[in-house]
C-alpha cells in the first residue's frame, strides 16, 4: 500500500557457533583461551547450581525454583560482557547472571528458601534485586542507567527479562524513555520459547522480539541464544557502544528453557518431549564443549576438575545456606522504613 | 453431591456458566493449555475451544482493557490475572474506565466482566505473589469485590458475578484453594452478591472475617471460651451494613481479623460503620486482628505477618475483658 | 554490526493532494463530486464548531476545551472511511471525529460544559465515549473489535490518539493484543506535533510513529495529515483490511495543531508563531478548497451557502445546549450500578 | 516576607533544593519549558537546565520507573505526575518497587523519590482530574503520603519531603493552589512529616481535615456555634495519632471531613484509631462528611459531591446534638 518508502529497517541475526561446535573465525569476539575456560566454568558452575536447587526444592529445602537450565550461554554472555561497578537488573529465572556477577549462591538458596536477605547483594557489587512482577524492572534499569549518564560515569546497566516480558506497559515505557535520554543500558532479552505455557508466537505477532526496538528508535539484534560466542559478541558491541554514550541496544536471545517454568509447573500441557528434545541437541554448555575440544583448550582431565571443583562450589553454599540463621520478624519492621513509625513500632508488640 | 474444593468448584461454576451463555469467554495467562496455575480453567479449552478460552500475552493492561472492550461490546468475559499482585498494573483500567463506563455514558454502554484472582498470602509463594487489595478495591465505586471463603459459595457467588450488570472483581484466597472440600450441588445455584453469612450463631461477640481468615479465625474461636456469633462477609462492595450492625447490636462486641496491613484496611471501614450506627451497643473498642504495615515479607516471615491463633484469641481476649 | 539480515521493514509514506491542491490521479481514492463536497462540509463544519466552542469558553459558557482546528482533514477522512455500525473511540480532541460520526453538536457542548450526558451516545451510533485519561481507550477498542470479531459481524473499531498516547502502557498492550488476535481494529494516530508542550521528537526516539505496528506484526503507515484524500484513502484500505480478516493497522497522520493544547494553554511558552504560521499554509480545509476549484466542484456560492449553513448548525446546537436543563445529583448516584446499593442509597439523603 | 500561594511556595521549595542539592532534579510531562500545566514548576529550567528539569514523554509509568532507578542510583527525582488521576497506571510501580526496594534488599538500595501530584475536585477540571487517592497510598506500607493544606506547610512539608530517605507521594490540593495566599519565609525550613498540625484549639468537637477540605472546613465552623479544635492531618501516612487522640479525648466528640469516596477512606482509619484508643472518652459517634461513593462527577455536579458548608454544619450538629 505504500507510495513512498520513507524509513526501512532490518534485523539482523548473528550466529557465531554452530550445533557442531564450529566457530566463525571472522565473527568470533576477542577472547583469551582462559576466557573461554572462564566462561566454560561459569555455565557449569550454573548448571550445577541448578540441579542442586531443583532436587533441593524437591526435598522440601527450598521454595518453588525457576530452573535457568539452557540458557546459560545467554546469561553468562551477556553478564561477562560487563565490568565491576556496572549494573544488572535480574527477573526471577537469572540466577546464572547473578552467579556470573558474583552474587554468593548461598544467598540465592536463601532467597529461594523464602528469606528476603538473600538479595541484599554485597557492598561493591551493583545487583539489583530480582523483580519478580515480570518487566517492572526496565525502567527503573533505565532511571539508574540515566543518572549514571548525568553523572558522566563509565558505568554501563543490564537488564534481563523473558519473552512474555516484552508485551508489558514497563518493557515498553521504559525503553522508550531509554531511547530519548539515550541511556548507557543494554536489555537482553532471552526469548526461551515460552512465557510458562505461552509460546513465543502466541505472545506477540511481531517475528522477532528484536524489531520492538524500531519502536524506541534504537537498535535491535537477535543472536543465537545458545551461542555463547554470539551472544558475548553483541552484548560486548552494546555494551561498548553503551559506555561510548550512543545510547542503548536491545539483543534478543534465541534460547530454550529445557525445564519447566517452575518447580510448580508441568510442561507436558503445552509442550512435546519431542520439542524438547530436539533442543537439548542445542545444548549451550556441550556446544562450548566440543569448541573447545576441537580447539585443545578442553582436556578431560580439565573437564573432570572443573565438574568437580563447580560441584564442591554447590555443596559449600548449599552449606552455608544451611547455616544461615532464620529472618527474625521484628527485621520486616525494621526495613519498611528507614526509621520505623510510631504504627509499626506499636504494632511490633503484638508478634 | 460431590465434595469439591474451592478450586474445583470455581471451575464447575466456569463450565456451567459457559454452557449456558455464549457470550461468556475466558481469558487470561495460561488458562487455556496448561489450564491456569492453579487448575482453576482446567479442561475448559478443551471442551469450549480456543475461542472461547484464551491464553493472552503476558499482559495485564491488555487482559483487563480488552476485557472491558468485550464486555461493551456484548460479551461476558470473566479474565484471569494470574495472582492479585499483579492487579495493581491493571487497576488503571478498572477504576478508569470499567468503573466507570455506565456512569460516563449515562448507562448506554456497561461493562459486566468479572476479573478473577488468586489472592492473599500463606503458601509459601513468591514475592507479591501474597497481596490483599479488597480495601483498595472497595474505595473504588463502580465496581463490586467478592471474596468467598469455601468451596460452596465460591460456586453461587462465581456464578452470581458472571451475570451481575456490572464489574465485580472476584479475589479467590490461594491459602484454602484445596484446604477446605465441602459439598457442592452439581445443579447450578447462586449466592446473592451483597449479602454477608453469618456462619455461626452466637451472643458474647461477633467476629468479622473474610477469605481464607475464615477458616483460621473459625479454628482458633473453637478454642475460645466465648460464644462467638461468627460472620463472613462474602462481598466486601457492596457490604452488607445490615448484618453486621443487628449482629454487633445484639453482642455489643465486636473483633474483625484479616491479613491486608492494619492502615486503611477493609477493617476500618467496618469499624467506622459500627461506631456510625451502633455507637450506644459498644460495650468495648472493636478489635483489629490484621497484617501489619509493611510488605508482605517473603514467606520465611509469612507465619509472623499472617493473623494466627494467637493473635485472633489475644483479640478476643482483648475484646472481652475489657 | 548485524551479521544476517532476517527481516525487513519499511515505513510507507503516503500524500495524494499537495499544497497547492493538486491530486495525484494514480493515487486519488475513488470519491465522486458529492462525496468530497460531503467531506468538505463535514470540515468546515467542525471549524465552525470548533471557533465557536472556543469563544463560549472564553465567555464562560464552556469549560476546558481542545482543539482541533489544523487536524480536521485527519478526522473527517479517517471516521468518514467507515459505515453505520462500526464503532468509533475517540479521545479529548476528537470533536471532528464524533461530528463526522454524528454525534449531536448540542451534546459536544453539554459534554464540555461539565455534563457527562452529553457523552450518552443516542441508540444506533457506536460512538464509545470520549477518554481523558491518554491512550486507556486502546485497549478497549481492541477488546470491542475483538468480540465483532468472534461474533463474525461485518464491523469494524477506530480508535482515534495523539502522539503523546504512543509512549503509555495500553498503547503496548492494546495494539500487540490486536496484533495477535488479528481483530477488525484501526489504530489513527494524530500525530499534531506536540503532547502539550512536548514536541513530537522528544515523545520518542522513533523517526516516525507508523514504525511502531511493526513491534505488533502488523503494518504501519504515514500519511500526510492535512491531506484529506491520502487519510481518506488509507483509512479506507485498512479499513476493507480489517473487514476481509486481514486485521488491524496503525495509520499515523502527520497533522498539526494550529491553537494551544487547550483553552488553558500558553503555547508561546513552547513554540514560535513562525512554526505555527509554517503550518497554517498547509491548512487541510484551503487544500481541499483549492483541489474543488481547480476541478470545478468548488463556486464561490456553494461556498458562501456552506459557510452559512454550518454556521446556522453550529448556531442551533449551542441553543440547543442552553436549553438542557441541568443535571441533577441524583444521577450520579442512579449510573454508579445497574442498581443503587444500601449505601448509596443512604447516601442519597444527605444531598 | 512574602505572600505566596501554594503553587509558589511549592516552586519556592523546589528552587532552593535544587540550588543545594545537585542530585536533585525534577521530571514530568510539561514540567520544563512550559512550567508546570500549574506552573509549579516555572522557570527551573531556566534556571537549573534541561538536563535537571527534564520534560518527559506522556508515560507515567515511565516518570516514575525511571525516578526510581534514578533514587536507587543516588539522584534525588521529583517527579510530577500531571494530575493524580493518571497516578493509577504508575502505581503498580510505587507499591511494587518504590515502596519495597528497602525491604527487598534489606536497606542496600532505597528509593528517596517525591511523587508531586495536583489532587482533588472543585476547580470545574475534566474527568479524571478530580480523584482523591489518599486511603490507597495510606493503605501501602512503605510510601509516607503527604498533603499541605495552605502555603507554608507546603513549602515546608516538601522541602521535608525532599531530605526524607524514603519514597513520599505528595498530594497537592489544586483547590487551594492559588486559593489561599499567606506569608511564606523566603529562607528555607522544613515542616516534619508525621506530625498534625492543631490550627484551632477548641473544647466541643474535634473537626479533622486535610487537604482543600482544610479551609472549606474552617470557614463553615466560622458559621458554627461550637468551639471547635480543629486539626490538619498534613500527613496521611504515616499518621500523628497521638495528636488526633488525645483531642479526642478531650473533646469526646469528632467530625471528619474529606473529599474521596466514603467507603474506605480516610475517614475510616481515623475512625477506627479513635476507636481503639479514646472509646471511653468518646460521647458521640464519630461522625464523616465526605464525597459519596461514586465516581467523581463533571464539573456540573461537583458540588453536589463535594462536601460543602451544609453538609459540615449538618454533622457538627448531628455531633454535638447525640
Ligand atoms: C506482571 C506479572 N504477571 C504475571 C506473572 C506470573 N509469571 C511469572 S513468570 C511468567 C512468565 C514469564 O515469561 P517470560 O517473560 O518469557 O520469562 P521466562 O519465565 O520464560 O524466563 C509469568 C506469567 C508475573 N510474575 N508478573
Ligand atoms: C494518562 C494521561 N496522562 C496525562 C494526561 C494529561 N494530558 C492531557 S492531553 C495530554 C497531551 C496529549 O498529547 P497527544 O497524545 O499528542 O494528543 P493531543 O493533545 O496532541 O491531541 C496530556 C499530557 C492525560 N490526560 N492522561
Ligand atoms: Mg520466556
Ligand atoms: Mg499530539
Amino acid at each position: 500500500m505504500p507510495e513512498e518508502t520513507i524509513k526501512s529497517f532490518n534485523v539482523g541475526y548473528l550466529q557465531v557457533l554452530d550445533d557442531e561446535g564450529h566457530a566463525d573465525k571472522d565473527l568470533m569476539p576477542e577472547l583469551s583461551p582462559g576466557q573461554i575456560k572462564e566462561l566454560y566454568e561459569l555455565m557449569v558452575l550454573i548448571r550445577a547450581f541448578d540441579d542442586k536447587a531443583f532436587k533441593l526444592q524437591r526435598q522440601g529445602r527450598l521454595g518453588t525454583y525457576l530452573q535457568v537450565k539452557g540458557q546459560e550461554a545467554s546469561e553468562v554472555g551477556a553478564a561477562y560482557a560487563l565490568k565491576k561497578g556496572d549494573w544488572i537488573f535480574p527477573s526471577g529465572r537469572d540466577v546464572g547472571v547473578l552467579i556470573t556477577r558474583g552474587h554468593p549462591m548461598h544467598m540465592l538458596l536463601q532467597y529461594r528458601g523464602g528469606d528476603e536477605r538473600g538479595m541484599k547483594a554485597p557492598e561493591g557489587l551493583d545487583n539489583f534485586p530480582i523483580t519478580i512482577p515480570v518487566s517492572t524492572h526496565i525502567p527503573i534499569c533505565t532511571g539508574a542507567a540515566w543518572a549514571s549518564k548525568m553523572r558522566r560515569e563509565d558505568v554501563v546497566h543490564m537488564a534481563f527479562f523473558g519473552d512474555g516480558a516484552t508485551s508489558r506497559a514497563d518493557f515498553h515505557e521504559g525503553l522508550n524513555f531509554a531511547g530519548i535520554f539515550k541511556v548507557p543500558a543494554v536489555f537482553v532479552c532471552e526469548n526461551n520459547g515460552y512465557a510458562i505455557s505461552l509460546p513465543r508466537a502466541r505472545q506477540t505477532a511481531a517475528e522477532t522480539l528484536a524489531q520492538k526496538a524500531f519502536a524506541y528508535g534504537f537498535e535491535g539484534i537477535q543472536v543465537d541464544g545458545n551461542d555463547i560466542f554470539a551472544v558475548y559478541s553483541a552484548a560486548s558491541r552494546a555494551v561498548a557502544k553503551a559506555r561510548k554514550g550512543d545510547g542503548p541496544t536491545l539483543i534478543e536471545c534465541v534460547t530454550y528453557r529445557i525445564e519447566g517454568h517452575s518447580t510448580s509447573d508441568d510442561d507436558s500441557r503445552y509442550r512435546t518431549k519431542q520439542e524438547v528434545e530436539e533442543w537439548r541437541k542445542k545444548d549451550p554448555v556441550d556446544r562450548l564443549e566440543k569448541y573447545m575440544k576441537k580447539n585443545k583448550i578442553l582436556t578431560d582431565e580439565y573437564k573432570q576438575s572443573v565438574t568437580q571443583k563447580t560441584r564442591d562450589m554447590v555443596e559449600k553454599a548449599v552449606e552455608d545456606y544451611e547455616k544461615v540463621p532464620p529472618p527474625e520478624a521484628a527485621d520486616f519492621f525494621a526495613n519498611t522504613y528507614a526509621q520505623p513509625t510510631e504504627q509499626l513500632k506499636e504494632q511490633m508488640k503484638e508478634l | 453431591m460431590a465434595r469439591l474444593n474451592v478450586v474445583q468448584a470455581i471451575n464447575l461454576a466456569l463450565r456451567q456458566e459457559m454452557r449456558k451463555d455464549k457470550r461468556l469467554i475466558v481469558l487470561g495467562e495460561d488458562v487455556g493449555k496448561s489450564g491456569g496455575v492453579f487448575r482453576a480453567t482446567d479442561g475448559l479449552q478443551e471442551e469450549f475451544g480456543e475461542d472461547r478460552v484464551v491464553d493472552t500475552p503476558l499482559s495485564e493492561v491488555g487482559i483487563v482493557g480488552t476485557s472491558i472492550g468485550l464486555a461493551v461490546n456484548g460479551m461476558r468475559p470473566v479474565a484471569e490475572i494470574q495472582f492479585s499482585g499483579f492487579l495493581y498494573s491493571a487497576y488503571d483500567q478498572i477504576t478508569t474506565h470499567a468503573a466507570r463506563i455506565r456512569t460516563r455514558s449515562r448507562g448506554r454502554f456497561t461493562c459486566p466482566i468479572v476479573i478473577r484472582s488468586p489472592y492473599g498470602g500463606g503458601v509459601r509463594a513468591l514475592e507479591l505473589h501474597c497481596e490483599s487489595q479488597e480495601a483498595i478495591l472497595a474505595h473504588t465505586p463502580g465496581i463490586k469485590v467478592v471474596i468467598p471463603s469455601r468451596p460452596y459459595d465460591a460456586k453461587g457467588l462465581l456464578i452470581s458475578a458472571i451475570r451481575d450488570p456490572d464489574p465485580v472483581v472476584f479475589l479467590e484466597p490461594m491459602r484454602v484453594y484445596r484446604a477446605i472440600k465441602e459439598e457442592v450441588p452439581e445443579e447450578e445455584y447462586t449466592v446473592p452478591l451483597g449479602k454477608a453469612d453469618v456462619i455461626k450463631k452466637g451472643t458474647d461477640l461477633t467476629v468479622i472475617s473474610w477469605g481464607a481468615m475464615m477458616k483460621y479465625t473459625r479454628e482458633a474461636l473453637e478454642k475460645a471460651d466465648y460464644n462467638a456469633e461468627i460472620i463472613d462477609v462474602r462481598t466486601i462492595s457492596p457490604l452488607d451494613s445490615e448484618t453486621i450492625i443487628n449482629s454487633v447490636k445484639k453482642t455489643g462486641r465486636c473483633l474483625i481479623v484479616h491479613e491486608a496491613p492494619r492502615t486503611c484496611g477493609f477493617g476500618a471501614e467496618i469499624i467506622a460503620q459500627i461506631n456510625e450506627k451502633a455507637f450506644l451497643h459498644l460495650e468495648a473498642p472493636v478489635e483489629r486482628v490484621t497484617g501489619f504495615d509493611v510488605p508482605f515479607p517473603m514467606y520465611k516471615l509469612e507465619n509472623y505477618y499472617l493473623p494466627d491463633e494467637r493473635r485472633i484469641l489475644k483479640g478476643v481476649e482483648k475484646v472481652m475483658k475489657f
